[in-house]
């Protein structure tokens, strides 16, 4: 084998959100756990624009190092099949969410125009572009085929009330990354003797409605499963 | 009764099983907006009558303002819920539709078909340098290599290494899983279970 | 952009101005009285002769419209539960769920049922009971009929169940054939997609026919 | 999800391989492999051994549960317990069904070990759909469910999410007597 694939894929990684060196293994876990959650959450999650980033940057630099290697080299076959698995978690990753913000697209421009600048952003740049493009080819379809050829009045549609929003109160299963107390199960129920308040040991699994669990699903303290 | 012409195009779409869309029914729009022309006149001169001083004509005004929401929404979800399964068909036929298929889309599905297909290009071109195209990798990796049996002539096919590989109708070739899928989804090609 | 058949995550379906189960929900028919004189609109009622509907007339109209009609300023009509959420049908339900054909009952049972309590009936509290209990006594059977693999006579199992029911019955139809088709090793299979291989069964009946 | 996808996870388990070749270390963007030697037992992702496998470069080493003793007293305490009792590793029917379709010939007694995978399977979701009816029947809205497997799990999910997503709104009913006026007003 003349060339060694000389550089090891320990190479450090840092993200802006916390300063410790993320190795290419912590990027792909993180991947993977965005994935999971983006899959059973009713609604789109945050962004984590920078893992796709840096993930199909690995698979690009993998991908040319398998080129590099002589026919028949053991590696070619093991490298390509990672290769295929993270370009699948990936692909699926993406699809799932591009699929939500065709769902609800104008919930979702909605919301994200109105997230204040330090907020985490949605939706990444291009997904942005494509939603916009996406929101306003349905309308456009709307408008030449029917609304232009109604009553005056009720040619506009309005657009904040009548969309298709996720389903918040939708069941979902969970683990519990870290323990959590005092966590609300329902909240809407005025009567106080249904409102549960429960602690979830690490580690836990559990089924509830998603409503409750939306923000230690952000903020990682709860994985969808 | 106002608003049946409506309910049957929402019926029409009830019956459309797993993506095979009837022709756009271009008659039925047009009964329907024309419906909502009819009631539409009909309560523009009972509301000027009411404001002559006419009495009793609110309720009918109040009735054909139902039927016309009524009537907007049908048509609205007729079309919502067909360019949905027109978006589905993009994953599943790929960017260019079979003509059959293409026959049932109105000349603006055709055109929405065309401005998705634009706008899901670009998007995918941006991820990583020379993009991901994410209607592949539809089902988890398994084996690297499968054995695939040509359905068809589809004749020369580039595989990983650059070396090019001949589907002639029945041959056989054991080739690289990612590569062969989308001749797979197509049904050009069949995966032999190894 | 979800399929209109298969059930979708919106915020629950009568929300959802799009969802053609909430639009055919929704041209179920309820029964009403005559609160106004409803002028020029004798049309609506068969039986009546004049241009005029009487107060007290009783009609049947579909519950898009009654909601039309109780608009915010005039009551034009009044509005009674439909028959078969009446206490006569909630005896029946609560002797005993599992005979009852909620599909004869309106395919929507239980989406009606959740609609027409928007009408704040004197008994509304009592339906939304009963549309609950309805609701879990017929669930086992659901779920078993869901979970069983023989493929006896599958229409028996589910004719008396309602659309809601049906829908969930799919549900667990699907994960327990696609876990049976993994367990017998069909996964590591690709195969053509579905609707280009419905395309082509078409085209080839298509064909057979001009050979005629 | 899909169990394809179910035993997709599966596959990043870790199982003890024999090599029957010698290569240095692997430096995959998981994390490193190896090295490689003859004879020398190592652990590797599960999708990795299963392919060194089908090249016929190693044999697996079947898991330490993965034995007909423990397996039939996992059976006999399944059954004896109304409770779920904790598995022997989180993917156990995906992890026995690649065994047992690439690398049978690995495994002793591998038809024993299929049966009692598979009454043990049986058994647990016996008692999930027991367990599921009871859940509906007495209302709840939360449950804890520790010891069920991902593949356990996947399989109900669509139909007991569903199911439950379908009792809150006829639950809401009770407290709000009825939602707002729909769309059509």
């Amino acid at each position: 084998m003349s060339e060694e694939i000389d550089e090891s894929l320990e190479n450090e990684f840092s993200s802006d959100e916390e300063e410790v060196e993320m190795t290419a293994a912590d990027v792909l876990l993180k991947l993977e756990e965005a994935w999971l959650n983006e899959k059973f959450a009713p609604d789109l999650l945050e962004s984590k624009v920078e893992i796709v980033e840096c993930m199909l940057e690995q698979l690009q630099q993998m991908e040319e190092n398998v080129k590099k290697c002589k026919k028949g080299d053991f590696r070619i076959i093991v490298h390509k099949m990672e290769i295929d698995r993270i370009r699948y978690v990936l692909s699926s990753y993406l699809r799932i969410r591009l699929r939500k913000i065709e769902k609800f697209v104008h919930h979702t421009l909605h919301k994200e125009s109105t997230r204040g600048p330090d907020e985490p952003k949605m939706l990444s740049p291009e997904e942005f572009t494509f939603a916009k493009e996406f929101a306003e080819s349905l309308e456009s379809n709307s408008n030449t085929v029917v609304l232009r050829h109604m009553p005056p009045n009720l040619q506009t549609l309005d657009k904040q009330k009548l969309v298709p929003k996720p389903n918040l109160d939708s069941y979902v299963f969970l683990r519990a990354n870290e323990r959590q107390e005092q966590i609300l199960i329902e909240p809407e129920l005025e009567d106080e003797q249904n409102a549960e308040v429960v602690d979830i040991d690490a580690g836990s699994q559990y089924i509830m409605r998603y409503r409750p669990m939306g923000s230690l699903v952000a903020s990682g303290a709860v994985s969808l499963i | 009764m106002y608003g049946e012409k409506a309910i049957e195009l929402i019926h029409e779409l009830q019956r459309a099983v797993n993506g095979s869309l009837a022709p756009f029914n271009e008659e039925g729009v047009r009964q329907v907006l024309e419906e909502m022309k009819a009631l539409y006149d009909q309560n523009q001169c009972d509301v000027e009558a009411t404001v002559q001083g006419e009495k009793d004509r609110l309720p009918a005004v109040q009735f054909r303002h139902t039927c016309l929401e009524r009537n907007k929404r049908c048509l609205l979800a007729y079309l919502h819920n067909r360019l949905c399964m027109i978006r589905d068909m993009r994953w599943e036929f790929g960017s260019v539709l079979p003509a059959e298929v293409k026959y049932n889309l109105s000349e603006q599905e055709v055109q929405w078909f065309t401005k998705y297909n634009k706008s899901l290009a670009s998007y995918m071109r941006t991820l990583g340098q020379d993009g991901l195209d994410l209607t592949q990798d539809r089902s988890p990796p398994k084996s690297l290599y499968v054995e695939v049996r040509c359905l068809m002539d589809y004749g020369e096919f580039e595989s990983e290494d650059g070396s090019s590989v001949v589907l002639k109708k029945n041959s056989q070739h054991f080739l690289l899983r990612s590569l062969c899928e989308p001749l797979i989804r197509q049904g050009v090609l069949e995966h032999i279970m190894s | 952009m979800a399929s209109p058949s298969t059930y979708s995550r919106y915020s629950s379906n009568s929300d959802n101005y799009y969802d053609i189960n909430d639009i055919i929900a929704t041209h179920e028919k309820v029964p009403c009285k005559v609160e106004l004189p409803l002028h020029r609109l004798g049309f609506l009622n068969p039986g009546s002769d004049g241009e005029n509907i009487r107060v007290g007339t009783k009609m049947d109209l579909p519950y898009w419209l009654v909601t039309g009609l109780l608009g915010r300023r005039r009551r034009l009509v009044s509005v009674e539960p439909p028959k078969y959420f009446r206490s006569s049908y909630r005896e029946i339900m609560s002797a005993d769920a599992n005979i009852v054909d909620l599909h004869k009952m309106g395919p929507y049972y239980y989406a009606f049922g959740t609609k027409i309590l928007s009408f704040e009936f004197p008994e509304s509290e009592d339906i939304a009971k009963s549309l609950i209990e309805t609701y879990i006594n017929r669930f086992r059977k659901v779920m078993d009929g869901s979970q069983n693999a023989s493929h006896e006579d599958k229409n028996r199992l589910t004719s008396k169940m309602d659309e809601t029911e049906r829908s969930i019955y799919r549900a667990g139809q699907t994960s327990l054939r696609s876990f049976q088709s993994w367990e017998t090793r069909q996964i590591t299979k690709i195969c053509t997609s579905d609707m280009v291989a419905n395309h082509r069964k078409r085209k080839r009946a298509v064909m057979d026919e001009d050979d005629q | 999800m899909d169990p394809s996808e179910v035993e997709f996870l599966a596959e990043k388990e870790e199982v003890t391989i024999v090599p029957n070749f010698s290569h240095d270390e692997v430096f995959l963007i998981g994390g490193n492999v190896g090295p490689f030697n003859p004879s020398l037992p190592m652990k590797v992702p599960l999708w990795m051994a299963i392919n060194l496998k089908q090249r016929q470069k190693c044999r697996i080493q079947p898991p330490d549960w993965m034995l007909v003793e423990k397996l039939e007293e996992v059976k006999k305490q399944e059954h004896d317990s109304a409770v779920f009792q904790p598995m022997v590793n989180p993917h156990y029917m995906e992890v026995t069904k690649l065994l047992l379709s690439h690398a049978t010939d690995d495994i002793p007694n591998a038809d024993e070990v299929n049966t009692l995978i598979k009454d043990i399977w049986d058994l647990r979701m016996a008692k999930l759909r027991q367990s599921i009816d009871k859940f509906v029947k007495d209302q709840e809205t939360h449950a804890r469910l520790d010891n069920l497997s991902l593949m356990e799990i996947n399989s109900v999910r669509p139909f007991l999410t569903q199911a439950l997503d379908h009792m809150h709104t006829l639950r809401m009913n009770l407290l709000t007597a009825g939602p707002g006026p729909t769309q059509d007003s």
